[in-house]
């Protein structure tokens, strides 16, 4: 177990939409390196989550801390700029072209910079730089994924978080989706995945599973299978 | 030998297209009175796109939808309810200006069909779901789970013979569960038809063992609810991978 | 039922005695002609939702359409303002596609229209019939305490449709549609054609209104007629009263108006000027009115 | 006649354009609906006129000025008023009612500060004599407008295509949700696009006193509906589809006032309520939102 503070970590978070609660005390914690999956039917309260987060809607109560600031009521875009990017499930901008996209990304960072992260993402995306200047709507669903995320790592941020990056995607993009997010956590990139797609646990060194706004399971992918946690939150039954 | 009675509500390869998505690729299915039918999936499988085209909401771009026999086409929502068709919605729409006895009020003066539901009194329905002592409050003043108890009232109200139930278990605390599950069961043994499309499996296991499931627009299992949880293709698509079995 | 006789009633009887002990009968006239509107107003954007910035338009329509009447078919006053109401009625149906627009482009649509219509009444190409820029002269039936009277009836029939649109299954179902289309539909609330109806019954109002107001000066030119000041007037009291009840647009009006009247109109720009910080005020702090500050603490306000 | 019709009407077209640019650029980047961007153009037209007359400055020096005192006055107006907007349930009808009542205060105070006589300037300040193109010979006043007002256009199309600030803009307007999701910074990106709306009006307003005749306080209503049209029957949302808007108006009007000059002002009103009927996803583009 790691003695340092993690990254991120979420404590009691409680939140909504005006009267209709969704999430009830759910805990959440990402360490600096680490690759978190959170697991969960449709429903529990993942999205909720990742925008309570990302600061996109107010936590109700708890609180919400990253890189040992207290950030529960900063901006979103503060957050961003502290070194959190999120990738939404719509994920890119289609009206605007795949280096808009990637510049909205790494709109914080200086411009020296910000080629030099191009210039890395390029190379990671080859698609995607060989038509830079191509909407992004006139993507495929897997390419606009691989932009989504490549946007998000535009700003060379600590953490990403991302919102069901299966949704609308083939088995075999899954695939790719997974084996560069490994190639980017390798390099020291902490991951925090809201899924409902069992795949990326291949991902994960910790799982969360949220149940009903609650956190239920919490603990690495072994003990997972072993417990039936994984069957009890899907199918409650 | 007497022919079979046709089916309450008969849905033939119902297809909807959102620009180039379709949402509903095919669905066919068919309901009796009395009858529960849980219709589960994972988002974004086209499960309350199926529920707003039933009740008129979306018109359909191929397929029909029969309802005692009448095939309804592009027949308006409003003429839908008065035939005996209602639905609640996921997050509940009240009118959020007016009081919880003239929500309910409006909709059994204008959704009821001719000769129904007149021996339910407005009374006796906001009793039945716990509204009664909140029948002067504003609906905007309600909490959640009251809203959701509203949504059906109102539903009820119109006197329908087919009810469309759009999650409405989310949010709902162990015990209101519980009694929802026990009403909808009610309203089911009085010869209602119940279309329910839930999440939580456990309570939909409460209302009825058949289920179809539901992926990208299109049907992929029917039967029952544990068959279901059992079937390797469903279990795929709920998990996104064969990775438990 | 109740509102009306607890509310109304009494606001028409004063107006009835209130000539007995003051001259001024002109700005008794006006008090009535704003109450008249600010509740025909009341009825399409209090119960629908839709503001019809160019509520003017179906005031011209009807001041055009008395005048008209009288001029060319010399029409009786009653007869001439029953074609007032028709004219703008015959207008609103025309308008009733705007009705498809969400909020803001009706808002303004509707303005266009209004001044459309003004357009073509005061061109000096139609002076042959509408006596374009030059105004109307109706002399011959002029006779102001009869239109004074009919202005009252008018405020009496007009209040007792609010107060039926708040306590009646219509008006309802006219908020229902307001609150949410869609439930309401699944209520099985004819939404569209109740907007519709809604729409025809406040261009009527305004018609009438305008049909009254031609009687009772008759002698005005266009740019009085389609005065964009009436919408404003009348979207002013409504709001800062509370929309959707019967005793908010009628206290905007008598504090609003006669707070006009006490400072004097010799600088009707001071007025603006409050009118639109009054706006600017309550959209940001009470954007329901005076009503709400009752309203939020349990109170019904008929 | 009809060479001159149309090549006034462009002429004019880019003028309107301008119009109705800034409207555009604020409903696009904040769905707020300006009422008030007319009687904008009118304090710029006023702040021309007394730059003018109390000082002998002319419309050249007046438009740098306006531009920058109308951005600058912009920020700190759009602090104060807009994000209590963004609360709101329905906002963009409440900000259609809200710059109603800023549209009443700023005539208002312009009848009280000004008088409601009608104020011009001369033509000549802008030149003398008449300029030939193509042929014809047009006002000199009138070119220059139009000019100014497609360099205005294409000094904003730079902006909004090859600067960072620019980029977050359009970024906004293809979609709020994501801008957000992208950790943009809304309201200093919505500030300065309604900084530079009012801008726009405030330049436009310069030149009004040519474009459109005299200036009164009273003048925001129809330019405001001018300005409706042009964006309506352009694209909604998207300030650049304006031109196209700007062009259509123009040109329409310069044929109207030549072949059917009692109806002309008939134009703006017709186009807006026809185009809405019609096609109430406007002729070009952007949706209008139905009800």
């Amino acid at each position: 177990m790691p003695a340092d503070p993690p990254l991120l970590a979420a404590r009691g978070i409680e939140s909504g939409y005006g009267k209709v609660q969704v999430l009830w005390g759910a805990e959440l914690a990402v360490g600096a390196r680490e690759s978190v999956v959170l697991l969960g039917p449709n429903g529990a309260g993942k999205t909720t989550a990742l925008k309570v987060l990302l600061g996109l809607m107010p936590a109700w109560h708890g609180t919400i801390s990253f890189a040992g600031s207290d950030i529960t009521l900063w901006p979103s875009d503060r957050r961003v700029r502290a070194g959190m990017a999120y990738m939404s499930e719509i994920g890119v901008f289609t009206a605007l072209s795949i280096a808009e996209n990637l510049t909205i990304g790494g709109q914080f960072a200086q411009p020296a910079a910000l080629r030099r992260r191009l210039d890395i993402l390029y190379d990671a995306f080859p698609d995607l730089a060989a038509r830079r200047s191509a909407a992004a709507g006139s993507l495929s669903g897997g390419q606009r994924k691989m932009l989504g995320i490549a946007k998000a790592l535009a700003g060379s941020p600590r953490l990403l978080v991302m919102d069901e990056p299966s949704a609308g995607l083939s088995p075999l993009f899954v695939g790719q989706v997974i084996t560069i997010l490994r190639q980017f956590h390798q390099d020291g990139l902490a991951l925090l995945i809201a899924e409902q797609n069992v795949k990326f646990l291949d991902l994960a060194e910790h799982v969360i599973t949220l149940e009903g706004g609650r956190t239920g399971f919490s603990g690495s992918v072994a003990a997972l299978m072993a417990d039936d946690a994984l069957h009890r939150a899907y199918f409650g039954l | 030998m007497s022919p079979e009675p046709p089916p309450l509500l008969a849905v033939d390869r119902l297809v909807k297209r959102f620009g180039g998505f379709r949402a509903l690729d095919g669905v066919s299915f068919s309901l009796k009175a009395g009858e529960v039918l849980g219709l589960v999936g994972p988002n974004g499988s086209g499960k309350t796109t199926c529920i707003n085209t039933i009740s008129g909401l979306y018109p359909p771009d191929g397929g029909a939808v029969r309802f005692a026999g009448e095939r309804l086409g592009g027949l308006a929502p409003h003429r839908r309810a008065r035939l005996g068709i209602n639905r609640t919605f996921q997050s509940p729409r009240p009118f959020a200006s007016l009081t919880v006895r003239q929500n309910v009020a409006l909709a059994a003066a204008y959704g009821r069909r001719h000769g129904a539901g007149g021996t339910v009194s407005l009374a006796a329905l906001l009793a039945m779901l716990e509204l009664d002592h909140l029948a002067d409050r504003r609906a905007e003043d309600l909490n959640s789970a009251q809203q959701k108890q509203l949504d059906l009232a109102r539903a009820l109200a119109t006197g329908p013979r087919l009810l469309l139930v759009d999650e409405l278990a989310a949010g709902l605390n162990p015990a209101e569960l519980t009694r929802m599950a026990e009403r909808l069961a009610a309203l089911a043994r009085d010869g209602m038809a119940l279309l329910v499309v839930e999440h939580l499996l456990s309570f939909l296991d409460r209302l009825t063992d058949r289920v179809i499931v539901m992926n990208a627009g299109r049907e992929i299992f029917e039967g029952t609810l544990a068959a279901a949880t059992r079937e390797p293709e469903v279990v795929r698509v709920f998990l996104g991978s064969d990775h438990a079995g | 039922m109740r509102d009306f006789l607890a509310v109304g009633l009494p606001v028409v009887v004063i107006f009835a005695l209130l000539p007995l002990i003051y001259a001024n009968q002109l700005l008794l006239f006006n008090f009535v002609l704003f109450l008249i509107l600010a509740q025909g107003l009341n009825a399409i954007y209090g119960f629908t939702g839709y503001l019809p910035f160019g509520y003017v338009g179906f005031f011209g329509a009807g001041a055009y359409g008395f005048a008209l009447a009288v001029m060319h078919l010399a029409a009786p006053p009653g007869l001439a303002l029953a074609l007032a109401g028709l004219a703008a009625i015959v207008l609103a149906m025309i308008l009733t596609p705007l009705l498809r627009l969400s909020g803001a482009y009706f808002a303004i649509a509707n303005l266009a229209a209004a001044q459309a219509v003004y357009q073509v009444i005061a061109n000096p190409a139609l002076q042959e019939i509408t006596k374009g820029p030059y105004g109307v002269s109706l002399a011959s039936v002029f006779a102001p305490r009869l239109s004074y009277g009919a202005a009252l009836l008018i405020l009496a029939g007009v209040f007792a449709l609010v107060a039926w649109l708040r306590h009646g299954r219509f008006g309802l179902a006219l908020q229902a549609g307001r609150d949410d289309p869609v439930s309401a539909a699944m209520a099985g609330i004819p939404v569209v054609s109740a907007r519709i109806i809604a729409w025809l019954i406040s261009a009527l109002i305004a018609g009438l209104a305008g049909g009254v107001f031609a009687w009772h000066i008759s002698v005005f030119y266009p740019e009085t007629a389609f005065d964009l000041s009436f919408s404003i007037f009348a979207i002013v009291f409504t709001l800062f009263g509370g929309a959707a009840t019967l005793t908010g647009p009628i206290a905007g009006v008598l504090l609003l108006y006669g707070l006009y009247n006490l400072i004097g109109i010799s600088v009707p720009q001071y007025f603006q000027l409050i009118y639109g910080a009054l706006i600017v005020g309550l959209v940001l702090f009470l954007p329901r009115g005076l009503a709400s500050l009752l309203q939020r603490r349990g109170i019904d306000v008929p | 006649m009809l060479a001159h019709a149309l090549l006034g009407g462009v002429i004019y077209g880019c003028y309107f354009a301008l119009v109705g640019l800034g409207l555009n650029l604020v409903f696009g980047v904040m769905r707020i609906v300006n009422l008030a961007h007319g009687d904008v153009l009118m304090l710029g037209a006023y702040a021309a006129f007394f730059l003018f007359h109390l000082f002998g400055l002319s419309p050249f020096i007046a438009a740098p000025v306006v531009i920058v005192g109308f951005f600058l006055l912009g920020l700190p107006f759009y602090y104060l008023v807009v994000p209590r907007l963004a609360l709101a349930k329905d906002a963009e009808m409440l900000s259609l009612i809200l710059f109603f009542g800023i549209q009443q205060i700023i005539e208002a105070l312009a009848a009280i500060a000004f008088g409601s006589s009608e104020r011009s300037i001369p033509g000549r300040v802008l030149g003398i004599g008449p300029f030939h193109l193509l042929g014809e010979t047009l006002s000199r006043a009138w070119v220059i407008g139009g000019a100014i007002a497609a360099a205005a256009v294409l000094a904003l199309y730079l902006y909004l295509y090859h600067t960072r600030s620019g980029l977050l803009t359009r970024a906004v307007m293809a979609s709020r949700e994501e801008a957000l999701a992208s950790g943009i910074d809304m309201h200093r990106i919505s500030a300065r696009a309604f900084a530079i709306g009012l801008a726009l009006a405030g330049l436009a307003g310069v030149f009004a006193p040519f474009m459109l005749g005299s200036v009164t306080p009273a003048m925001g209503t129809s330019v405001n509906l001018a300005a409706f049209a042009v964006i309506i029957v352009g694209s909604l949302g998207n300030p650049l589809g304006t031109v196209a808007g700007g062009l259509i108006y123009g040109v329409g009007l310069l044929l109207m006032q030549t072949y059917a000059s009692a109806w002309a002002d008939l134009l703006p009103n017709l186009l807006l309520i026809g185009v809405l009927l019609v096609r109430p996803t406007g002729l070009l583009g952007r949706r209008v939102r139905l009800a």
